[in-house]
């Protein structure tokens, strides 16, 4: 466990440093209270304070479109090469509820059979993560899956104190980058009790945002298959796919293959695939498992509060709020929770 | 003229132009009787189907009259929607719509110059064949081509349908590294536009000779005028452009599904030709010596030439783009001018009834549109006169003349001689049946 | 972007060859693949094998041979889209490519010793074929085996010769009912069903392995479980939109069971409590 | 292999689906070095009088004179796709669907509607049958390819059938809804990669409705952002008014 500050205005040069190394990626503002990690070079293009970016990192761990297999159909064989695309990169400023994402992408796919091009990509990131001081908005539920402090998953990890960054170093990664760019002193004991006093304060702000206790939570949605709030949902949802889009633990994907104009070579790529689109459980006889929009939705939030508990003992939903932010339909997290919890007393 | 020559020529669905037409032309026994070019694209109504739609909407549908100008059509419609609910645009839009009209005409002329005229002049019946025998050629059109439609992705999102260039100014502004990008694309392209005037300076021109009226913008300051400015004419007429139904002076003719169009005499001629006649001092001092050494002094009237003063203007649409991307890159884009507009739902932009006309050079010669609305900015009318139908009527004189002097050449000639001559114009039927004789109930 | 290989990737594919094909009816043809070198596909019976042609897609294919087999082994397709009919344009000689095998299999060692009640519906014969060919070749590791199938009109029928050869082993109890009769046919006519109140079985030494379509599910394990046989007897196989076989892309999932690698065959036991699996 | 034989035939329409070809620039050689054009009478004079292996057609049909053409290049063509939004959905020229015919022909041609003969709208598949779509106002060049090479290797290809707002949110656009003005994303097909909202702009349906577009809950957000149907029916009508003939059916 190693300590050390980072003064607020020597972030750009921290940030300059960097990008002199590898890619830097950081949430930068979009306007209408919307963010984006994007590529930065310089410390004042980051958005500091900001809400959950519009996708989450997960972009950069398994990317939209991700080729698998490179082919050659030359003479009829099927020649190919399996092989991964990557940039290294650093992420900054990655919130507490993103590390979790990502932690929970990690299971997922390094469990048997393993997924090597995910792994393979994520060995390339490094990460800094941030630290919220405060509610990012009514949608977040942080709280909730208790992801409002960090539980690893970082190289690094900053505490905004004010004029200083406080930076827990996780990792050798974390280690080599704070000796590397030179713009670090160490923390001393006045520091640590400014963190101290941060979260005793978060305390007092973060209270779990749902009436509920949360290991109650897989036992409430063995009781909730049939309940009526996945109707209700089920009418109001337009399956535009959003909700799985911008979540940090969603992962479904689809296979294709791009052609080239030889129509003999070509790649395998694999793109981010939604469960709440229509055909996304047909099967070609025109059974589709998952006809009407209530399945979906029911689906969706199975794979987030029920499912994964059973199978790797963690949430996936990581209280980010962004599928509640994002739907047209006001579809919120907390308030379907909130439905299903009126229901089942 | 040879005595008892007949002939009939019927060229059906004229090749290498935009849009449907014919060509017909009756000999008997050496006297010319119908000459005509026959408009019979499928009509769209346009102006019919505008009526009831939001003043925002105008420039997305009449964009869609025709895919070759359609930055053109937009930016001529966004003119007069503007004038029509007395928006008045910023200096930075001002300059931007330049910077998307010379990429308009800059594209236009090149995709006229090799793809259609190209063909004719190397004696060749398309541009496929070319790809064998003049790989290097075809090449750089398609190369160049692609410059100005990756240009106006950059500025305004394609091409074809601009998405970001609406009433009020910009959805999108471009970044700094946009402007690097749109920089550097046009001054590569430099080198490609020497080697065409190169080409172009070893081409052969048919012959032939007719004075008409020259109908153009006009202005009283330096600049070239493409976007801004007063109409006018070779035979002295200088108008505002909200009269412009007196210079265009529409009539029908039965044959055409295009209006025909005459001025102070039987027929004008718009476009690069009338553009170079009446403002060639004020050209980019580069442009001005590629006309020089194709041979311009102070007029053409050979309408073959056409091909020659749009090559012109592609070497001004460059350097004159490049001068105002240089511009901004020194002083920065304001981009708090970004709008939203939609339908105007967030009412960013104030609306008031009223009756306005733009006025656009665009690459084939000047184009009118014209709405009226209402006060909440509804369409009650709308009108739009194409260059391509201001020039049928100078077309069809041009034909007259030609027929008679070519005549003992036999039928295949001057078919092709007549081919040449309308596609000289580049003509773009497709937008002249589009739009045609309105009514403004008053 | 850095581009790197990877060496035992999920996506890799192995190259199959075509031995041989055999148009079986208007819309299902078959398909002998040999692997290079002949290496043994290792597979059980019940499991799949994605079959990929490189600019078409992949699709999850039931492998219709038993492990038993040497050097080859069988498909079965049904041309019903894209995937499926650029396959079937496919001759001898040509190459496809294979990952898999993928999911668990029928459960042999269980099976072994009791008796057997296989259903086939339609389609289903194809997976129930290599345990039809397994239990065959170790005819004496299993008790009384009974075969039903079901079948729309006789000319759907797959595996007609090899199901004549059943129909005369004395060591197999075989039945088939169409739905439609056609004029040649004199047996029975109906859904299948129909056939199961006819069989005589010890429940308790009994295993019935049932495959069809989704319908048929419900009203074969009514039947079933009307003749006492335990749900934990009930095998079956479950078809669901898959993409990668290796339990990630989520197509395939019912409930919290992943029907690529948890299935696709289950015990009825399993999924009774599930609801949407069947 | 034989390069097939491909023709581009234009109905009403810009012809601005046709240039997005010659836009594609040196792209357009390779795929000229599959294909073998033999009409494209906006660039070509060539004509070719055999069988087409494929044919392109781009616009409505909006004449009776149209309706025999179309179906006359249906039996000479082995392949048929349908070419931008006049094409696969009727598009902009539907708009003439709002008005009584002889209404709108006497508003424009106010002497001689008489020569102007004109049907309702109808996009291509509503008079003969469509073997691959290319949607779009202006088609997607990269949608375009994808087409294309599926047609040459023979296998089909399905248009998105997801909202385009799925594209729009990977492009990390803010949502028009959220800046105060109405986008038809959540209604229209995919696959041009969110180009307008890309642009700042919004989407104008132009490639076609979604097969199952879920109106509950398309009502529900209209109340939400207190949208008039009107409103709502105009913006559709600007592209999809051609929908109505199949529901009339
Ligand atoms: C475990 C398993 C075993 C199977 N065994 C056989 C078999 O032995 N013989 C046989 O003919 N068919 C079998 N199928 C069904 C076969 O996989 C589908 O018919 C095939 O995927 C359809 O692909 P297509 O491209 O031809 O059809 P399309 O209708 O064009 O398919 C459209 C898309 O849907 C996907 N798709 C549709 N249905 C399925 C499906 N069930 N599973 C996965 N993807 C699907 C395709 O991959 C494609 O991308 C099996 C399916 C499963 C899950
Ligand atoms: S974002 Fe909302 S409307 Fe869209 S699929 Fe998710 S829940 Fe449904
Ligand atoms: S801007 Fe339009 S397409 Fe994008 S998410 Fe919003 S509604 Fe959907
Ligand atoms: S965003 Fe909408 S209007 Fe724009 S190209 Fe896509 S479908 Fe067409």
């Amino acid at each position: 466990m190693k300590y050390v500050i980072l003064k607020k205005n020597k972030l750009d040069e921290f940030i300059v440093n960097l990008s002199k190394q590898k890619k830097v990626m950081a949430p930068v503002s979009k306007g209408y209270n919307n963010y984006a990690f994007e590529e930065v070079t310089r410390g004042g293009q980051i958005a500091l304070k900001y809400i959950p970016t519009i996708l989450p990192p997960k972009k950069y761990f398994m990317p939209q479109y991700e080729t698998v297999v490179e082919y050659d159909t030359k003479d009829g064989k099927q020649n190919m090469e399996a092989i991964v695309e990557y940039d290294e990169m650093i992420l900054f400023g990655v919130h507490t509820c993103d590390l979790a994402g990502i932690q929970s992408l990690n299971v997922v796919f390094s469990d048997r059979p393993k997924d090597l091009n995910y792994i393979i990509r994520k060995n390339k990131i490094i990460l800094i993560g941030l630290e919220c001081n405060d509610y990012c908005d009514e949608h977040a539920s942080c709280k909730l899956v208790n992801n409002e402090l960090p539980n690893g998953g970082y190289d690094l990890f900053f505490t905004d104190l004010g004029d200083f960054f406080l930076v827990h170093v996780n990792t050798w990664e974390g280690e080599n980058l704070i000796s590397l760019t030179k713009v670090f002193e160490p923390a001393d004991d006045i520091h640590m009790k400014k963190r101290e006093k941060l979260r005793a304060k978060k305390r007092e702000i973060f209270k779990n945002e749902v009436k509920i206790n949360p290991d109650q939570i897989p036992d409430l949605f063995d009781r909730s298959h049939n309940s009526k709030v996945w109707y209700k949902l089920g009418e109001r949802c337009l399956s535009c796919g959003n909700c799985t889009n911008v979540c940090p633990t969603c992962h479904c994907f689809d296979v294709e293959d791009e052609i080239n104009l030889d129509l003999k070579t070509g790649k395998r790529i694999r793109i981010w695939d939604s469960c709440q689109h229509e055909s996304f459980a047909k099967v070609a006889g025109g059974e589709n498992f998952r006809r009407k929009a209530a399945g979906r939705q029911r689906h969706r939030y199975f794979r987030k509060f029920k499912y994964p508990v059973d199978k790797f003992s963690r949430y996936f939903c990581t209280g980010c709020g962004r599928c509640s932010r994002t739907c047209m339909a006001d579809i919120r997290l907390k308030e379907t929770l909130d439905d299903l919890i009126k229901e089942s007393i | 003229m040879s005595k008892k020559v007949n002939m009939n020529i019927k060229v059906e669905y004229l090749t290498r132009v935009e849009g449907h037409g014919n060509i017909v032309v009756n000999v008997k026994d050496g006297s010319l009787g119908a000459c005509r070019l026959d408009i019979v694209e499928a009509p769209r109504f346009f102006e019919g189907m505008l009526r009831g739609r939001s003043i925002f909407e105008a420039q997305h549908i009449t964009s869609r009259i025709c895919g070759i100008c359609a930055c053109g059509h937009s930016l001529s419609s966004i003119q007069a929607a503007e004038d029509a609910i007395g928006f008045k645009p910023s200096q930075q839009t001002i300059d931007l719509r330049k910077l998307l009209l010379h990429y308009e005409i800059l594209d236009s002329h090149i995709l006229h110059i090799y793809l259609l005229v190209a063909p004719d002049l190397l004696g060749v019946p398309s541009f496929s064949p070319l790809i064998k025998t003049h790989n290097a050629v075809v090449r750089r059109a398609l190369r160049m081509k692609k410059t100005c439609n990756d240009v106006c992705d950059i500025l305004v999102g394609r091409h074809i349908h601009p998405i970001s260039s609406v009433v009020g100014g910009f959805t999108k502004l471009p970044r700094e590294k946009d402007l690097e990008a749109m920089h550097k694309h046009l001054t590569d392209m430099r080198v490609d536009m020497d080697e065409t005037v190169q080409l172009a300076s070893t081409l052969k021109f048919p012959e032939f000779d007719r004075e008409t009226e020259y109908v153009g913008l006009v202005s009283d300051d330096n600049e070239y005028p493409l976007l801004m400015g007063d109409i006018g004419s070779s035979d002295g007429v200088r108008m505002k452009k909200k009269d412009y139904k007196k210079i265009t002076n529409e009539f029908i003719v039965p044959h055409s599904s295009a209006k025909h169009a005459k001025l102070s005499r039987e027929s004008y001629a718009t476009g690069a030709l009338a553009r170079l006649n009446l403002n060639a001092k004020k050209l980019h001092p580069k442009a001005k010596k590629v006309a020089d050494a194709l041979g311009f002094k102070t007029k053409w009237t050979n309408p073959y030439l056409n091909t020659a003063a749009q090559l012109v203007e592609c070497v001004h649409c460059i350097e004159d783009s490049i001068a105002i991307i240089e511009r901004y890159q020194k002083k920065g884009i304001n981009h708090n001018e970004e709008v939203i507009v939609g339908l105007n739902e967030n009412k960013q932009i104030p609306v008031k009834a009223g009756n306005g006309v733009g006025a656009v050079e665009v690459p084939r010669g000047i184009l009118f549109h014209n709405y009226e609305v209402d006060k909440d900015g509804i369409i009650k009318n709308a009108n739009c006169i194409i260059p391509t139908n201001q020039n049928v009527n100078n077309i069809e004189h041009d034909m007259k003349k030609l027929v008679p002097e070519i005549l003992d050449k036999g039928q295949e000639k001057v078919t092709l001689a007549l081919e040449m001559l309308v596609r000289a114009y580049d003509p773009c039927i497709s937008c002249s049946a589009h739009f045609l004789d309105v009514k403004f109930v008053k | 972007m850095k581009r790197e290989i990877i060496r035992n990737s999920e996506f890799e594919v192995k190259k199959g060859r075509i031995v041989s094909t055999r148009q079986m009816t208007k819309i299902e043809k078959f398909f002998e693949i040999a692997l290079a070198d002949e290496e043994p596909l290792g597979h059980d019976p019940g499991q799949f094998v994605e079959v990929s042609l490189f600019g078409v897609g992949e699709a999850p294919i039931s492998i219709a041979s038993s492990p038993t087999k040497r050097g080859t082994f069988d498909l079965c397709v049904r041309a019903v889209g894209k995937f499926t009919n650029a396959l079937h344009k496919l001759k001898e000689g040509d190459e496809v490519g294979i990952r898999g095998p993928f999911g668990k299999g029928f459960p042999v060692q269980t099976l072994e010793g009791n008796d057997l009640l296989i259903l086939a519906g339609g389609l289903g014969i194809v997976p129930l074929r290599s345990l039809i060919d397994y239990v065959r070749a170790n005819r004496r590791d299993f008790g009384k085996v009974t075969i039903l199938l079901g079948c729309r009109t006789p000319k759907d029928m797959l595996f007609g010769d090899e199901v004549d050869e059943w129909n005369k082993r004395l060591d197999v109890n075989f039945s088939c009912t169409f739905d439609k009769a056609d004029p040649e046919w004199s047996g029975n006519v109906g859904v299948i069903t129909s056939l199961i109140p006819g069989v005589n079985l010890d429940p308790e030494h009994t295993y019935a392995v049932v495959v069809g379509p989704p319908i048929m599910y419900k009203f074969v394990i009514k039947e079933l479980l009307a003749k006492m046989i335990p749900d934990t007897h009930i095998i079956l196989s479950l078809e669901r939109h898959m993409k990668c076989g290796i339990g990630k892309c989520g197509h395939c999932q019912i409930q919290g069971i992943f029907c690529c690698q948890d299935g696709p065959v289950f015990k009825y036991s399993e999924l009774k409590n599930i609801k949407g699996a069947i | 292999m034989n390069k097939p034989k491909v023709a581009f035939f234009d109905f009403a329409c810009c012809e601005g689906c046709q240039l997005q070809v010659a836009n594609l620039g040196e792209q357009l050689l390779d795929i000229l070095g599959v294909i073998d054009v033999v009409e494209f009478r906006e660039v070509m004079s060539e004509k070719w009088n055999k069988e087409y292996d494929v044919a392109i057609i781009e616009g409505s049909i909006t004449t009776p004179h149209a309706v025999d053409r179309i179906k006359k290049i249906r039996k000479r063509s082995k392949v048929l796709i349908a070419y931008g939004s006049c094409a696969t959905i009727g598009g902009i020229n539907g708009m003439k669907n709002n008005f009584e015919l002889d209404e709108i022909r006497e508003h424009v041609y106010p002497d001689n509607a008489k020569h102007f003969p004109t049907i309702p709208t109808m996009a291509v598949d509503q008079v003969v049958k469509v073997d691959y779509y290319v949607n779009g106002c202006p088609i997607y060049p990269p949608e375009f390819l994808k087409v294309i090479k599926a047609v040459l290797k023979g296998i089909p290809y399905a248009v998105p059938d997801k909202a385009v707002c799925a594209e729009c949110k990977l492009n990390e656009n803010v949502c028009m809804y959220e800046k105060g003005v109405i986008c038809l994303g959540p209604v229209t097909k995919a696959g041009c990669n969110s180009w307008c909202i890309n642009n700042g702009n919004i989407c104008y349906g132009c490639r076609g409705v979604v097969t199952n577009p879920q109106e509950q809950a398309q009502n529900d957000i209209m109340v939400k952002y207190k949208i008039s149907l009107d409103l709502m029916l105009n913006k559709m009508n600007m592209y999809n008014k051609c929908r109505e003939i199949d529901k009339d059916e």
